[in-house]
């Protein structure tokens, strides 16, 4: 077991979160997606992943959570090594990951019993899950959309709504992928401010230039293998 | 067995299974089963997929054929602890077994083996109504766009810390994805069929291709094969 | 429900596929040609939605779903389990080529059934989840009961047989009930325009 | 009956093709999606449609084509009022409309079968049928990809695919609804060269600006309701 010794891009003053070590990591055997990524998220961080489509972004967001397990490397969260399906449980938990499609997140036939999964996930009771769940709608500015049903909400407000489910489980880090895909800039604008006003590590994908220079401390970009 | 038509592909397995199924002595079974073997072997079926799919459903009939030579009275077989299996039972069991083995066995090889499209054509061909090979067409051309929908929900229900676990949450959950599953099918129909109508459908699908016909290949195959099921029924019957 | 070749006698499996004919043509005569992309679709749903396991107990089974789908088309039930069990053949190798008029009986004939004890009911209903739940029980009960008799039927030897698949499907029909009733309450929220009318007992 | 005299907005030279005036449209009573909506498409014009998230672009294009009637309004095309579902038989063979998601429009088992599809149903034989579809698909560079399965195309493959189906057609206007969503940044230079290069009128729905900057004439813009 690697011990995780703070963060060397930061100068180890601030917590390391997630590290990846020499990952690599490939759908199709013999044409590596990922190969050999170092890559580092510290307290307070919000960073931009960008690179060509295909070089492997989500997939990278994928592996911080464990929903792909890597063909090589180690990854790391919250100061432990992560390997198995059972290590990530808790890793979902503190790392919010917002899809790029909020069709795809949400299944339930109203907000707020979408907003609340998360948090009975956690295993929090009813009455507490709804309570989570409320200040999380309130966070996106949908305080009264709990009873309105999130298959039939405007694309924007589907993407806010995604954003609430993730938020609801109190997360230390935001993991978004393309957050802003489809947005019209008034949408934008309001995601913009929620986002700023967030205390969250970050990891962001997005082609959007403008978006991410309103909010980004760093920027990671990713070469093609 | 590549070019056999799937016309012929599809009678044959169903007098295959026919024969089969009336056959009783396990010397003929045995004989069969060795026979939708070979035409495994002539399909060219992958060997660990295949066994996998035999054994997945011997796990069905493994209740059956477990009690069958205990339930079963006859001459004494063998016996444990106030149970005794009987010879006329245990005879029974490997009947079952082997028919049921060598009817799908057969049936992979057959019909499964060939692409699908071909086997939508082989069963129109044989007279199955139009509208229902144009509800098995859609319905295998859209199996894998509706199941990386699934595993798009599933994944995301996973990142938000879902695990299945015996309890309320769980089950309500699944149902939660079972019924926004087939609401999302329903309105993808919605959008197919609007698609259709942009391209000028108006409730009937061009009829293309009339049925090729049968080469001296497919004739070939059939005449070997009624031979080899005249040769069991003599052999069982005769 | 998938029973293999080689089990059932010939008059079960005559029975069986008599009845599925009949339903396949009642169900067909209901499928005009706009419709054939939603039942295509409920067809690739449905059988998808069986390959998912559930954990019950200390162990997982899968939903069947037949409930669900007979309440929402009635008669078309039979083309569309049609359509699922070929898939299962043609893809998993469950089934048999014989015993597919069994099959389908087994599945179709309790969703048909259910159609009509509870549909008219559910539509408008406020309480989707009871009459899901009831659709939901019902035809998975009707389904392992039919599968009993078949079995039983078919030899004597088989009755113990028939009586474990009795015995297993009791945990099946609970699941069953609270997955459709969850299911039916979803979508009677999210597209409550399935449930405004009767369409398919008003055809007849 | 109005008779349609020519087009306003290009000073009446040029011929209009789709005509909408005072249309509205609520997908729930007494929630208007679009209202009081006109709007004109002229010969060789290329218009992108722009507007907010939920302004009902593409209910805009499901009504030129009839898929969607509107609540009030008049809809013209190829110089006749439409109204009833016969009335847009023919609309839909000279407008030919791309979805967002490809995969709604390819529903034939083989690629081939797809793009002759709609020729078949405009009454040509099975070898004419099979000229016209290998020639749609010699446009969007697609050629010998006949028997290719439609699920096992990738996205980009998939999206020019429809455009085959649609091409295939020979329609004198285009509607694309989003037609580089998803698209990567080579798919998406094709895609633009091929528009480019195509006679026809269009009405293009897009976020993004940097496609529609090298393709369209005019810019409409919607305000929701």
């Amino acid at each position: 077991m690697v011990v995780f010794l703070g963060c060397a891009v930061c100068g180890g003053v601030a917590m390391g979160l997630i590290k990846l070590t020499a990952v690599s990591f490939s759908y199709i055997p013999d044409k590596p997606v990922i190969s050999g990524l170092d890559f580092e998220l510290c307290n307070a961080e919000r960073i931009a992943l960008s690179g060509a489509n295909g070089a492997g972004k989500s997939t990278i967001l994928k592996i911080m959570v464990g929903l792909l397990q890597p063909d090589g490397g180690v990854v790391e969260a919250f100061g432990r090594v992560r390997t198995k399906e059972r290590d990530f449980y808790e890793v979902r938990s503190r790392a919010g990951l917002l899809f790029q499609d909020a069709d795809d997140q949400l299944f339930s036939p109203t907000v707020i019993e979408d907003v609340r999964f998360g948090p009975l996930n956690q295993g929090l009771s009813q009455t507490n899950a709804d309570i989570k769940a409320h200040q999380a709608l309130q966070i996106v500015g949908l305080s009264g959309f709990e009873d309105r049903v999130a298959h039939k909400l405007s694309g924007g407000e589907k993407r806010l709504v995604a954003l609430a489910t993730v938020l609801a489980m109190e997360p230390e880090v935001l993991l978004l992928d393309e957050p802003t895909a489809g947005l019209d800039n008034k949408t934008m604008a309001r995601l913009v401010g929620i986002l700023e006003d967030l205390p969250q590590a970050m990891v962001i994908i997005s082609h959007d230039q403008n978006f991410l220079k309103k909010l980004v401390t760093r920027r990671v970009n990713l070469v093609p293998t | 067995m590549k070019g056999v038509d799937g016309r012929v592909r599809i009678i044959a397995a169903v007098l295959f299974a026919v024969v089969t199924t009336a056959c009783s002595r396990l010397d003929i079974l045995t004989a069969i089963m060795f026979s939708a073997v070979l035409l495994a072997w002539f399909a060219r079926l992958p060997v660990v997929e295949t066994i996998k799919k035999l054994l997945s459903m011997d796990g069905f009939i493994l209740i059956l054929i477990a009690t069958l030579p205990f339930t079963t009275t006859g001459t004494h077989w063998f016996g444990f602890s106030g149970f005794t299996a009987s010879v006329e039972g245990g005879q029974l069991a490997m009947e079952i077994f082997l028919t049921a083995n060598a009817c799908m066995l057969s049936f992979l090889a057959l019909v499964a083996a060939m692409p699908h499209p071909a086997i939508a054509s082989g069963l129109r061909g044989l007279g199955c109504s139009k509208n229902l090979i144009q509800i098995l067409l859609l319905t295998i051309r859209y199996i894998e766009t509706l199941r990386l929908e699934y595993q798009r929900l599933r994944t995301a229900m996973q990142a938000r810390g879902f695990q299945p676990r015996n309890n309320l949450h769980t089950w309500r959950s699944y149902g939660y994805l079972a019924g926004m599953l087939i609401v999302r099918s329903l309105d993808r129909a919605d959008r197919v069929l609007a698609a259709m109508k942009c391209r000028g459908f108006r409730g009937s699908f061009p009829t293309v291709a009339e049925d090729a016909k049968l080469t001296k290949a497919d004739y070939v195959f059939l005449w070997w094969f009624f031979l080899a099921v005249l040769f069991v029924v003599v052999w069982q019957w005769g | 429900m998938h029973v293999v070749d080689g089990v059932l006698s010939a008059p079960v499996l005559a029975i069986g596929g008599f009845v599925a004919v009949g339903g396949l043509t009642v169900g067909l005569k209901q499928v005009t040609s706009e419709k054939i992309p939603q039942v295509a679709m409920l067809s690739a749903a449905s059988f998808l939605i069986t390959l998912i396991h559930i954990p019950i107990g200390p162990s997982s089974i899968h939903m069947v779903l037949n409930g669900i789908i007979g309440l929402l088309m009635g008669w078309v039930a039979f083309p569309i389990f049609l359509t699922g069990l070929l898939l299962d053949a043609i893809f998993l190798g469950f089934g048999g080529l014989l015993s597919l008029g069994v099959n389908l009986s087994l599945m179709a004939l309790p969703g048909v059934a259910v159609h009509y004890l509870f549909a008219a009911r559910l539509n408008q209903s406020q309480r989707p989840f009871l009459w899901g739940a009831c659709g939901g029980a019902v035809a998975i009960a009707a389904t392992g009961l039919l599968a009993a008799l078949a079995l039983g039927y078919s030899s004597t030897a088989f009755i113990p047989a028939a009586k474990v698949v009795i015995v297993s499907h009791i945990p099946l029909v609970a699941l069953e009930a609270f997955l459709c009733g969850s299911a039916i309450a979803l979508m009677s929220r999210v597209k409550p325009e399935l449930f405004l009318a009767t369409p398919q007992l008003e055809r007849d």
